[in-house]
């Protein structure tokens, strides 16, 4: 094609090929001259496409920080129901499959195809990880009735309790320990008996009466919350595709040193998708 | 092409090696640590700020060394940086003009229904608290009333606090 | 062929007659177009859809005319009126204008402009036309299953709280076609970036090229944005998400940022493709080498980025903030600046030429008009109090349709009819395809010019039923739609009589010099049969002169380097 | 095509006066200057509209020229010109950018003078809904139409209780949407000159211009421009006419005034909402009426329970056959508005209840109760 005869020293012995071999080499597409032009162009793809990946997000980070800076409250309250814990399990995990899919590059690049597959491997591993964990994270929230927007009902159990603007604790545990200094029957931890239960509850119900008011549109924490991490999520899912799929491309061994842009455009979306969770975890859970 | 035949020396793309990786990642983990023992020290008004730098560092790491751009060619980098101009203008102008109309909003802000919705829930939820009652149900004298409206004590192991 | 062998006309003869292979007859069957990776055949399945959703949008207009060609409900009751706009703007916007000339004609000339094989992502390219059609069906759902009365704008909270249409459909339609939009920006850009060949860079390529590639940044910067904030109203309207939504604590205001982010650059995903085909037509029908080269590349650039900062310009009256309305009107004046460059270049292109009044340079000298008009009509709605009072009348909609019909679906048709004998390897009936054009022309602005009058009296837009004072002008205004609707029958009953009984289309009927006239007519299936030519100049025209005996024009000066390269050829 | 644009515009040129004066219906079709920023917010149109004729004017007749001049013929080749000129490029980028920072300034200065109310505006407050506006008068008076007095400015604070509005008045050159979960402002001062000698009211426009659902374009009404003294009696009228006039006609009126008629026909003719007639002849004889109450169909008796339900929260019970589309008015209404309403809906098929007397006369002239929840609308 075009660039060939006329093409620089560099590449002229490919340029001199061309038309007549390219047909043999499977990794070379027939629209490109050279293995560079093929991976240039893949690379140049896959950026533009993390591109409209940030400003596909950015929407949401709009609608967080306009939140954010009219509702503090509502930020400084609802975060409470964030269990920093997970969180920051959840960054390490997805770091660690950050490092592992960059090595995975490293692998194809000297052609060492074990490391390839290993490296891949347990990034898939690592990504089942978080969203293992991010399913743990919602199914409380899914409890405590903490859902977004016009299906956020707490149950009082489970709500935050304030008190003059300081964290007290969870309802439920508070009233707990409250009952069982009031009243000997009442374990001030272990199993509960139904009653007990219903007691602790109807407790927490008061407590929560008494406490400071919930601030208005909390809801919207939740809305947003749920919409950034869940989109994120859908992003985690559909890198675990990506990758799996050039895992095995890798175990078919169709990668080589001229022939891996697969690996590092994958590797390229996945630490994207580890770039936006390092924002969210501050921005969501570490809120003081 | 304009911006080509930067790297042709060392094949096609730079390889990373494991020293540079292992640290990388290490400093990213300690960096986390970092942002969230910050976060517990109560450091407001400049929590937020001391948050985003230091998230804005590890996507620097990231980008600059495991996704290559420091080695890759400058466009690549350009192109990336442009995402986050553009999603800034965006993210400004809308923030500057909500901004501006708070008190407008603000105005209404009480006329969140749903809130009231589940305020008055709960609180129908604790009429009946009485002392005895709570007793009664503690001791056992009293036979817990099943399925009661709110309860959700056998997850409570996950509530988020 | 490599534009050696058309040196003599002699060699030329045989070639032109001989039946030789090319991607129209290189394979057949259907699955042989829609799965195929040939850009230059999807290109063509995009032009049939966009035909395909232009005869529906049309449908939807006239109706919506022939209802207000006088006061009262005469043919339909307000709720399908409703329909009948919003399903209109829907169609003609997403379906239609923005995917027109880029997905369509784009795909057919940027890569062989390029000298390039293919675009640089084959699947991904086949893959956003998928895209499309999935859209359009999703489209084609909203209208069976109850239609969509929101406006093609979704403003909340009526769309997400108010209307019990198929707003969810419709939203995930857009929210389709905007990705298949994406893509084809994605592609476009690495393909122009990484597929040039030898001796064109940047500022060797055809002013099309860089109009494709200001169109694709934009694509690719805004598009997402409509993705995400068409996700939220899906959300907001499904599960109260809080956001939009002022009975959750949302902001209806916010909405409108949110849409006009994308929704304003979009309008320039519109035009500027438009503005490179005229670019490309002027020149060649002048028979000169294109004025200004530099500044028209750059302008494109210019409006494809400043176009991102006016979004606010739609919001004068939504209760954006003061402040926030004059920084948007201040920078949306900054916009009209490279347009005007544009024009006055193209102008100067035209002095002293040698102006071929065929089919295309009629249907680009009718864009200058129509674009001129609505171009400045502009300037009405970007001052901002001016714009308090026009702002939801049917100035704007007389202002939009000039831009949007006159400006890019008349280059549109320029394209259609400029690329046509590449595409299709006939020639059209010159005749009847310029009084097509003009039967057009006077059509639209019989349509379009009284609905000036309109605003001015103060009529809103959007109106099912107006006041009997308005009557007048809605009157002309539904005959022009017909006599438009007239014009554009002709066009396309001109068009398939070419592809019937049209004649054999030489390798270059017009003279031009970009790469995509240096190979037959039809292009093979590889675009090129040899290696493509040098890329010089693309506006060296005299390189091409006129020979009575094909019909044609052939190459003259083949430049130094070109003669160089065929030796250096012969030599392998 | 050339013919019939220089034809349109050749009839503006030729007949443009200076802007100051008034432009009806002129060569621009401008309605009245009726307010008194009406003739600036003009000026700058012709200002705009004269630098495009003259663009527009360059660009037809320049490519008509080189199109005729340079046709292609027999002996005639392009010329070989320069391919750039920087000289040009400058210039022609110089003075559009020069004159398009004019036109921004001009209209920013306009705009930000609709934008500034002066602080002794007369404050009316607007309740826009699905199809429907009420305007809110500081002595309690409420009005499907707009009334205000004449050379005095006007300020009216704006929300809305479902959807997106926009409140247009062609005549006075302003228009502001009307956001639900917020409040605009917009404020103009219908100019002393609109009122013609021994005229004591004149009447405008007043156009919905925010696509707001189905009746959209019938969410039309009028402003009347009052001289002084004829605005004061009105407003001191309506504040109350439930007080001073037989039940039923004033319920007529609360009907209009809450936009019932948007929706409702008082024969049996269906429109959005049922004709009311038929209700009204079932109440009168005891009959029940078909609803869906929450999914579920039943018949329930139509009775003044039912009637009183209907108009506060339609929604709790549906007639079969028509969809959810009526506003709430719980805490819109006062029980003097309601009871009215009542009354008069009752009065279209029962005699009996167009009786003569008012309340006042039953009161004794007894104090205006109700005004207070009248006026704390969408506070």
């Amino acid at each position: 094609m075009s660039s060939t005869s006329t093409a620089a020293p560099a590449d002229s012995a490919e340029a001199h090929g061309h038309g007549h071999d390219h047909h043999h080499d499977p990794t070379l597409a027939h629209h490109f001259d050279s293995h560079e032009q093929q991976f240039d162009a893949g690379k140049l793809g896959i950026w533009v496409f993390l591109v409209t990946e940030i400003l596909f997000f950015s929407g949401l980070f709009c609608a967080y920080a306009i939140w954010r800076a009219n509702h503090p409250e509502v930020f400084h309250y609802a975060h409470h129901y964030l269990d920093t814990k997970w969180g920051a399990i959840n960054t390490v995990v997805l770091l660690v499959s950050s490092l592992t899919a960059a090595w995975a590059v490293r692998s194809a690049q000297l052609g060492d195809q074990k490391g390839l597959q290993r490296n891949l491997l347990i990034t898939i591993l690592c990504a089942f990880g978080f969203m293992g964990i991010k399913t743990i994270e919602y199914t409380a929230k899914y409890h405590h009735g903490t859902l977004p927007g016009a299906n956020f009902h707490p149950h009082a159990d489970s709500m935050i309790l304030i008190e003059d603007g300081e964290f007290v604790g969870v309802a439920k545990d508070v009233a707990r320990q409250e009952l069982a200094a009031m009243y000997p029957d009442m374990p001030a931890e272990g199993e509960l008996t139904a009653g007990q239960e219903e007691a602790v509850h109807l407790y927490s119900a008061k407590l929560v009466e008494q406490a400071d008011p919930v601030p208005d549109s909390v809801p919207v924490f939740f809305s947003i919350y749920f919409f950034m991490t869940g989109l994120h999520g859908v992003h985690v899912v559909a890198g675990i595709f990506a990758i799996f799929w050039v895992y095995l491309r890798a175990r078919r061994g169709e990668f080589t040193k001229k022939y891996f842009g697969a690996v590092d455009y994958v590797a390229l979306y996945w630490h994207l998708v580890d770039l936006i969770w390092i924002y969210l975890f501050p921005l969501l859970y570490l809120i003081s | 092409m304009s911006d080509s035949h930067a790297h042709d020396d060392h094949g096609l793309a730079h390889t990373m090696s494991p020293q540079m990786l292992i640290g990388i990642w290490a400093a990213l983990i300690a960096l986390t640590g970092i942002t969230v023992w910050t976060a517990n020290m109560h450091l407001a008004p400049f929590d937020l700020v001391i948050a985003i730098v230091i998230a804005t560092v590890k996507a620097l790491l990231v980008a600059l060394f495991f996704m290559h751009l420091l080695y890759d060619r400058p466009f690549n980098g350009l192109v990336f940086m442009l995402s986050f101009v553009f999603a800034g203008v965006f993210v400004a102008f809308a923030m500057f003009d909500t901004g501006r109309n708070q008190t407008a909003i603000l105005a209404r802000q009480d006329a969140a229904p749903i809130v009231e919705a589940w305020r008055a829930d709960i609180a129908a939820g604790s009429t009946e608290a009485e002392t005895e009652h709570l007793r009664g149900l503690i001791d056992g004298s009293i036979e817990a009333s099943h399925g009661h409206g709110h309860g959700d004590g056998e997850h409570g192991d996950e509530a988020a606090h | 062929m490599s534009s050696t062998t058309t040196a003599t006309p002699t060699t030329t003869q045989p070639h032109q007659s001989a039946p030789e292979e090319n991607y129209l007859n290189c394979s057949s069957g259907f699955l042989s177009w829609f799965f195929t990776l040939d850009h230059k055949r999807i290109g063509i399945m995009y032009l049939v859809a966009i035909f395909a959703a232009f005869g529906l949008g049309g449908f939807f207009a006239l109706a919506l005319r022939t209802e207000l060609a006088q006061a009262g409900q005469d043919i339909m009751d307000m709720n399908v009126y409703n329909q009948m706009f919003t399903l209109h703007g829907a169609i003609m916007v997403f379906l239609v204008i923005i995917p027109s000339i880029p997905a369509a004609l784009g795909n057919f000339v940027l890569p062989i402009m390029l000298g390039a094989k293919d675009v640089a992502f084959p699947r991904l390219n086949l893959f956003s036309f998928h895209l499309y059609v999935v859209g359009a069906i999703f489209f084609v759902l909203t209208l069976m299953g109850g239609g969509l009365d929101t406006g093609w704008t979704f403003y909340t909270p009526y769309s997400t709280g108010h209307t019990d249409t198929m707003v969810t459909t419709a939203v995930l339609g857009a929210f389709i076609l905007g990705f298949s939009s994406i893509f084809t920006g994605i592609n476009f850009m690495v393909t122009i970036h990484k597929m040039r060949p030898q001796g064109m860079g940047f500022f060797n390529m055809p002013l099309f090229l860089w109009g494709m590639y200001a169109t694709a940044v934009i694509q690719v910067l805004a598009t997402p944005v409509l993705g995400i904030t068409l996700l939220m109203l899906a959300i907001e309207r499904n599960f109260g998400l809080g956001i939009f939504d002022p009975a959750l604590g949302g902001d209806p205001v916010l909405f409108q940022h949110f849409f006009w982010f994308y929704s304003h650059p979009a309008v320039y995903i519109m035009i500027l493709p438009g503005m490179a085909v005229i670019s490309e037509i002027i020149s060649v029908f002048s028979r000169k080498h294109i004025f200004g080269y530099k500044f028209i590349a750059i302008s494109s650039i210019a409006i494809a980025l400043f176009g991102f900062f006016v979004w606010g310009h739609h919001m004068f009256t939504s209760g954006q903030s003061t402040a926030m309305s004059t920084i948007f009107s201040a920078i949306t004046f900054s916009v009209a600046v490279p347009s005007a460059i544009k024009i006055f270049n193209w102008m100067t292109t035209m002095y002293k030429g040698e102006i071929i009044l065929k089919a295309p340079m009629v249907w680009a000298l009718g864009f200058l008009w129509l674009f001129g008009i609505g171009g400045l009509t502009g300037l009405f709605l970007g001052t901002m109090n001016t714009d308090v009072y026009y702002h939801d009348t049917y100035f704007v909609v007389a202002h939009f349709h000039y831009v949007m019909v006159g400006g890019t679906l008349w280059a549109f048709f320029g394209g259609i009819y400029y690329w046509w004998p590449k595409i299709t390897g006939k020639m059209y009936e010159e005749k009847p395809a310029i009084i097509a054009s003009l039967v057009s022309l006077v059509g639209f602005n019989v349509l379009f010019f009284p609905q000036f009058f309109l605003g001015n009296m103060g009529m809103p837009r959007r109106y099912a039923d107006y006041l009997p004072k308005y009557e007048f002008w809605h009157l002309v205004s539904t005959i022009g739609a017909y006599i438009l609707l007239a014009g554009l029958l002709m066009v396309l009953w001109n068009l398939i009589r070419s592809l019937t009984s049209g004649g054999k289309a030489p390798q270059n009927p017009w003279g031009a010099n970009t790469l995509e006239w240096h190979t037959p007519s039809p292009p093979p299936h590889t675009n090129f049969e040899a290696d493509p030519p040098y890329a010089g100049d693309p506006y060296a025209l005299d390189h091409w002169a006129w020979d009575p005996e094909t019909q044609s024009y052939v190459h003259i000066a083949a430049s130094e380097q070109e003669l160089a390269r065929v030796e250096g050829h012969d030599a392998l | 095509m050339l013919t019939h644009i220089t034809a349109a515009l050749a009839s503006t040129l030729a007949t443009v006066q200076d802007a100051s004066q008034e432009l009806t219906p002129g060569p621009h079709l401008f309605p009245d200057q009726a307010s008194t920023t009406a003739a600036e917010t003009d000026n700058v149109y012709l200002f705009i509209f004269w630098l495009c004729a003259l663009a527009f004017v360059i660009i037809v007749a320049g490519t008509g020229y080189f199109v005729w001049k340079y046709r292609a013929r027999e002996g005639h080749k392009a010329e070989k010109t320069a391919t750039h000129d920087n000289v040009l490029e400058v210039t022609w980028t110089v003075i559009p950018t020069l004159l398009f920072g004019v036109m921004f300034w001009v209209g920013m200065k306009g705009y930000v003078g609709l934008k500034q109310a002066p602080a002794d505006a007369y404050p009316i407050q607007v309740t826009a809904q699905k199809w429907n506006w009420k305007f809110t008068y500081p002595n309690g008076a409420e009005s499907p139409e707009l009334h205000v007095p004449v050379g005095r400015p006007v300020k009216l604070t704006m929300t809305s209780i479902d959807v997106l509005h926009s409140l247009f008045v062609p005549a006075f050159r302003v228009k502001q949407d009307v956001v639900p979960g917020r409040y605009t402002t917009l404020w103009f001062d219908a100019k002393d000159g609109v009122l013609k000698e021994g005229q004591d009211m004149v009447e405008y426009d007043l156009f919905c211009t925010e696509y707001c659902g189905e009746q959209h374009s019938a969410m039309i009404t009028k402003v009347f421009v009052h001289e002084d003294e004829s605005f004061a009696a009105w407003a001191e009228e309506t504040a109350n006419f439930i007080q001073n006039e037989p039940a039923y006609v004033a319920g007529q009126k609360q009907f209009l005034i809450s936009g019932c008629n948007a929706c409702h026909a008082v024969t049996d003719e269906a429109g959005t909402g049922p004709g009311l007639l038929q209700l009204s002849q079932l109440i009168k004889g005891g009959g029940s009426v078909d609803v869906t109450i929450g999914g579920a169909q039943q018949s329930v008796p139509a009775d003044d329970n039912y009637l009183r339900e209907s108009i506060l929260n339609a929604s709790a019970a549906i007639k079969v056959g028509y969809t959810n589309q009526m506003p709430l008015f719980q805490g819109q209404l006062s029980e003097e508005q309601l009871g009215v309403l009542m009354i008069y809906i009752k009065s279209l098929a029962d005699e009996n209840y167009r009786a003569e007397s008012t309340l006042s006369q039953l009161e004794g002239g007894g104090e205006v109760e109700g005004t207070e929840t009248d006026t704390d609308q969408g506070e």
